[in-house]
């Protein structure tokens, strides 16, 4: 597949823009004013973007406590979102729930919760209800590694096989869950993707911080569901670049190893997609500067949006307990 | 759907609910393991799977917590599932999916979108069933906010009730007896409802009150018949609506008959009764009213073992209420004896010979 | 592997006891004094005799709710399981379990509990305490088809993969939960063995009625874990006789075809083991006899033994709470 | 272990406990996600993996059910398993493994090997933790017999009732307020125990009593220092053991002071408020004794939002609790302003700056 020069600046654009959107939350946490735990995106974009591109509005997509890039890529209100997190009724769940469970239904983000595999059982619902009411749209579900040691996981593969379901599980293998590297939680011999084809469900590795590769062969593998309703798996190794959560860096803690930071700081999906970009010709250095301007402005105006929004009414409280 | 008989079984009124709204709502999907075998959950699936044309009915591999999971993403799309557990104790592998999310989804999203979504959970007792088949665990599910929590008692309230959560739109959680599946009832061949978040007055009486739930009501009804050869005219309240719990009624009934014994169908400590004792007492004494003569029994506080000759000693039954009723009344009722039958402890009556 | 004649007589044995047990606790329950819930191993015996035959008193066994053939085949006693059944203070669980929670310390039978799956993890819990404390004593969790679909089944498979835990996992797959046949559970494209295998545990698929075949391929695979921890799972195909739960034959329901009974029932691994045994004069049909014999003569003596003893007392309702 | 402060952190008196325990018994083993990474559970297990020779320290996949299953399969093999759960909420997952097996073990098998496992719940609060990382849950242990559950809420009494915990036969299920962690105490360096089943007086007092638990003891605490200048003699009880409930101290401190309020930690419909008034209604309406003037208070049917400004009207304070003691003793209490102070509702001090 050939990517139209458009769609490679429209690549770079969501990515640098979902980057600059976690800078500012994290040089803006320290303010205090975003008071709720915040799992930053940085550094795993690409697959947020590469996937993302390839969905229609209405196809649905679920995440976890790292949600920020897939709400984003998705299409999801980034005033609402920052909303959210500064817990204001302008806020997408209107502050009831924070950066751990952004919703946006018009832009097909159906849920994102903390709890570690939850969704993945949710997202299959909604793709089983789709087969029912024979839609064409697709789920795809975020998940880490971490998330794939949960019972509900495996729980979930089995069913979207044998209803032959249109999902599409993507899992953010950036190797830890919080501070445990996944040798120390999944044994050596273990591959998510064989155990999805042992499931019967056809899955493939990727490289997370490829964005066309992300991009060409998700599409594929999305047209392939959209044309005849079956699960895919795909596992992509990427790499977080903060702490787990919070807004800082914590490689003095030295949990991951000096040369694997090094390594991984090399391959920022940005950066180099950066300078492929120029390298070929495609953005000149001139066009970077006035989308960072695009970006930040709308940044801008999000923030002041957030901050100057109220905090919802007490009544809420018991209105929202019952629909 | 077409009976000639008005009375029918607790578990044909299911059936018959779960038939009705399937025809009036063609998102209504039926989940469980064994919804449409050959025992059809107790008879209260049974043959509904080749009523419909498109597929409704699903069998589920054993994954309880994807099962609920699923449930609610397909609930979000619009589609209306009624999940059946036969044992509450398979739903403890789900506690997740509905305390975490189902229970807050319409909180935590800020109001956007609920999940309509409906539980059965069967209550096992006799035979046997021992420790792992035969809890209620009410209180689990009644602690937690965001959730409705149903109990069923006869045939007509549970057909009504059944059609009412169907149409909520909230997780609605039902208690169902396996000993009241078989528990004969008038009712109506129409779609009706019993509205959710109700206590009724089953029985009506001057001079004392039973307040319970779930299959300790035909207890309280055996008693009540028993305690009018002693002139007592006794009134029972069906809780029937666990959470929201609607302590007005009961309050009523108490406030007229001055006396009351709450029988707990679970574990009486941090049980059901727990919950109605301490709002009775908040009424009563913020009205510097006289409340001293409110008890309540129910099983005691061990798992309940599968051998019956102890099994016996974990329910209470219409002979134990009515000697309740003596030590609150301070009176002594004589020849009780007599109606002391001799049904198995284990059977719910002589005839039911299971499955359990 | 050659087998001893003795062996074989003695594999002939097992499973010729264990079905007149099961017999004749089908025939005695319509009494209706063992009064509990009882799933019937007919059928299934060549599994539990043909493993346990290569098994040590120390080491340990867990299984689920058809678990009697599991229990005998492991050296439980015989009395004390129908004392059990009956609900008598001599039973192995002082009849507060029923037949759904059959155990004996001193044969090695740690659990059995009728929540689907719930002893997989137990089993390997115990597993990782061998290991810890580096005894060379297995432990094998027998469990069925239904069960390979609880998430807690999967996740037990990582961890014992991950520690390298010395156990054998036995599905036996009767292709029925209840009524439910397997297709209707499971995707025709998954595989029990491989998803044993996608979790680096090395599996094999074996006939669950040729007992010499599982006999001493299970010999095999045992001798290996206790020179090397490290878990394994086997899947044997076979069949139950009688219905899910209680006495009976229930084929009149037909969920389970004409064709596939008469199939199956072809492949009665006790008949056919004592036809093959006959034919190479290895068992003669006195000799047959004469086991009956002494089989029938210690059954007669346990179901008296169950019947004259007395139910628990209450006080140890109370008792049994807390230790 | 070689501290000259006599005060400590709660954080530090569990580790204290988990150490000494650890070197006294070589079968105790931790278990849970993050026991052994650089923040150590809130510092309470922090570095202890370095302190023993063998691996005794275990981290853990993302597998909660198995995770509980697996530990009561060791601990039938002679291990002491103790797990923790950084969320109360991820418990969940495992709760069919702890209600239907650890909790009936030694039942089930008639008496024959019990489960003895310590499972440390974190209950959370505060910095927008929202809906699904900030419940307690406790009535959804406290309900189950066979276990014991316990709730701390001092340095001192956290290390002796972890060490009893730890040494207990039977499954332990333990509530720990994040809030707690760093609340200072003074703390014997020996291996002492707190006996399990005990309430405790923490302050002693004629007019009032406070009965609460966990955080809530805190806020009582406050409150008591505070109704001494309006010379109120509060008597403060924490209940520490929900199951077994000791119903006797409660009961005695009652019966000196003629009055309570009952402070819940958790959500108060079906809450461990319930269960208190309920025990308490039946002892004194036994006993003909005037029982009045009790009342409660504690969260309210709602899940706890993310954003701080609805979370705060989730909690009682301090300042919440004095106005119930208002309405109780129909005072009005001058210039009570002055003693509300301007922490954020979010953070339990101003100081504290998380990890939440
Ligand atoms: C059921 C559950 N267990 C534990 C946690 C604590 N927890 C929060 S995030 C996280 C890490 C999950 O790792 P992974 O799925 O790889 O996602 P990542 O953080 O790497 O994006 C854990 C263990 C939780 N939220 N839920
Ligand atoms: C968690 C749970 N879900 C459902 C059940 C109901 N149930 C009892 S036995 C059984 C069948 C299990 O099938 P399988 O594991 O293949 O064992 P088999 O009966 O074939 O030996 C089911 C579903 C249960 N006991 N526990
Ligand atoms: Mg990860
Ligand atoms: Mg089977």
């Amino acid at each position: 597949m050939k990517i139209s020069k458009s769609t490679k600046k429209k690549l770079f654009y969501e990515m640098a823009r979902i980057r600059m959107i976690e800078k500012n939350i994290a040089s803006k946490y320290s303010e205090w004013e975003m008071r709720c735990p915040v799992h930053l995106s940085i550094g795993q974009e690409a697959i947020a973007v590469g996937i993302c591109q390839n969905l229609k509005k209405n196809d649905k997509i679920v995440t976890a406590h790292r949600s920020h890039a897939h709400y984003l890529a998705k299409g999801g209100s980034l005033k609402k979102m920052l909303a959210e997190l500064y817990g204001k009724e302008t806020g997408c769940a209107k502050g009831f729930g924070g950066s751990m469970h952004l919703i946006d239904l018009n832009a097909g983000v159906i849920a994102a919760v903390p709890i570690v595999g939850s969704t993945i059982p949710i997202g299959t619902g909604v793709a089983w209800a789709n087969k029912i009411k024979k839609k064409r749209e697709i789920v795809v579900a975020f998940f880490g590694d971490g998330a794939t040691e949960e019972g509900v996981f495996f729980e979930s593969l089995d069913f979207a096989s044998l209803h032959r379901l249109p999902i599409l599980y993507v899992c953010e293998n950036n190797e830890y869950s919080v501070y445990s590297h996944i040798s120390k939680r999944q044994s050596k011999k273990r591959s998510i993707t064989k155990i999805a084809k042992s499931f019967g469900i056809k899955s493939e590795k990727m490289d997370g911080n490829n964005i066309e590769n992300i991009y060409t062969k998700t599409n594929k593998i999305i047209k392939k569901i959209k044309n005849k309703p079956q699960p895919y798996l795909i596992e992509l190794k990427t790499f977080r670049h903060l702490e787990h959560c919070g807004p800082n860096n914590d490689d003095h803690l030295n949990y991951r190893s000096k040369k694997y930071l090094k390594q991984w700081n090399r391959k920022c999906p940005i950066k180099n997609y950066e300078k492929f970009l120029n390298k070929n010709n495609l953005v000149s250095k001139k066009n970077i500067k006035d989308l960072d301007n695009i970006i930040k402005y709308e940044i801008l105006n999000a923030f002041a949006f957030a901050k100057r929004s109220k905090f919802p009414k007490k009544s809420l409280l018991k209105r929202f307990v019952y629909a | 759907m077409l009976r000639k008989k008005k009375k029918i079984s607790l578990a044909d009124s299911i059936k018959e609910a779960l038939i009705l709204s399937m025809k009036k709502n063609k998102n209504v999907l039926l989940i469980g393991l064994g919804v449409d075998d050959p025992k059809g959950i107790f008879g209260t699936t049974k043959g509904i799977d080749k009523l419909f044309k498109d597929k409704r009915v699903f069998d589920f591999p054993t994954a309880e917590n994807a099962m609920t999971g699923i449930s609610i993403g397909a609930s979000l799309m619009g589609v209306k599932p009624v999940i059946v557990h036969q044992r509450v104790e398979f739903s403890l592998l789900s506690l997740e999916q509905i305390i975490n999310q189902a229970a807050k989804w319409f909180f935590m999203n800020g109001g956007t979108k609920s999940v309509p979504l409906v539980i059965r959970l069967i209550i096992g007792r006799g035979w046997g069933q021992g420790p792992q088949h035969s809890q209620s665990l009410e209180t689990i599910f009644a602690h937690i906010p965001g959730l409705k929590v149903i109990s069923l008692s006869t045939p007509y309230n549970a057909k009504g009730l059944l059609i009412s959560s169907i149409e909520d739109k909230n997780p609605v959680i039902i208690f169902e007896h396996r000993w009241l599946h078989e528990i004969q009832g008038i009712v109506p061949k129409k779609y009706y409802k019993v509205p959710l978040g109700k206590a009724r007055i089953v029985k009506k009486g001057t001079d004392l009150t039973l307040v319970s739930s779930s299959y300790m009501v035909i207890e309280c009804l055996r008693s009540a018949k028993i305690l009018k050869n002693y002139s007592i005219n006794t009134e029972v309240v069906d809780i029937q609506s666990l959470r929201p719990l609607d302590i007005k009624t009961i309050i009523n009934s108490i406030k007229k008959t001055q006396k009351a014994i709450i029988v707990d169908n679970g574990g009486i400590s941090y049980g059901i009764s727990s919950e109605i004792i301490a709002k009775l007492y908040e009424y009563f004494s913020s009205k510097n009213k006289n409340f001293n003569k409110i008890t309540r029994i129910g099983p005691p506080d061990n798992p309940i073992p599968s051998t019956r000759e102890l099994a016996k000693y974990c329910y209470p039954n219409y002979l134990d209420i009515i000697q309740n009723v003596e030590k609150l009344l301070k009176k002594k009722f004589k020849n009780l004896d007599k109606y002391r039958n001799d049904v198995p402890s284990d059977q719910p009556n002589r005839n039911f010979m299971g499955p359990f």
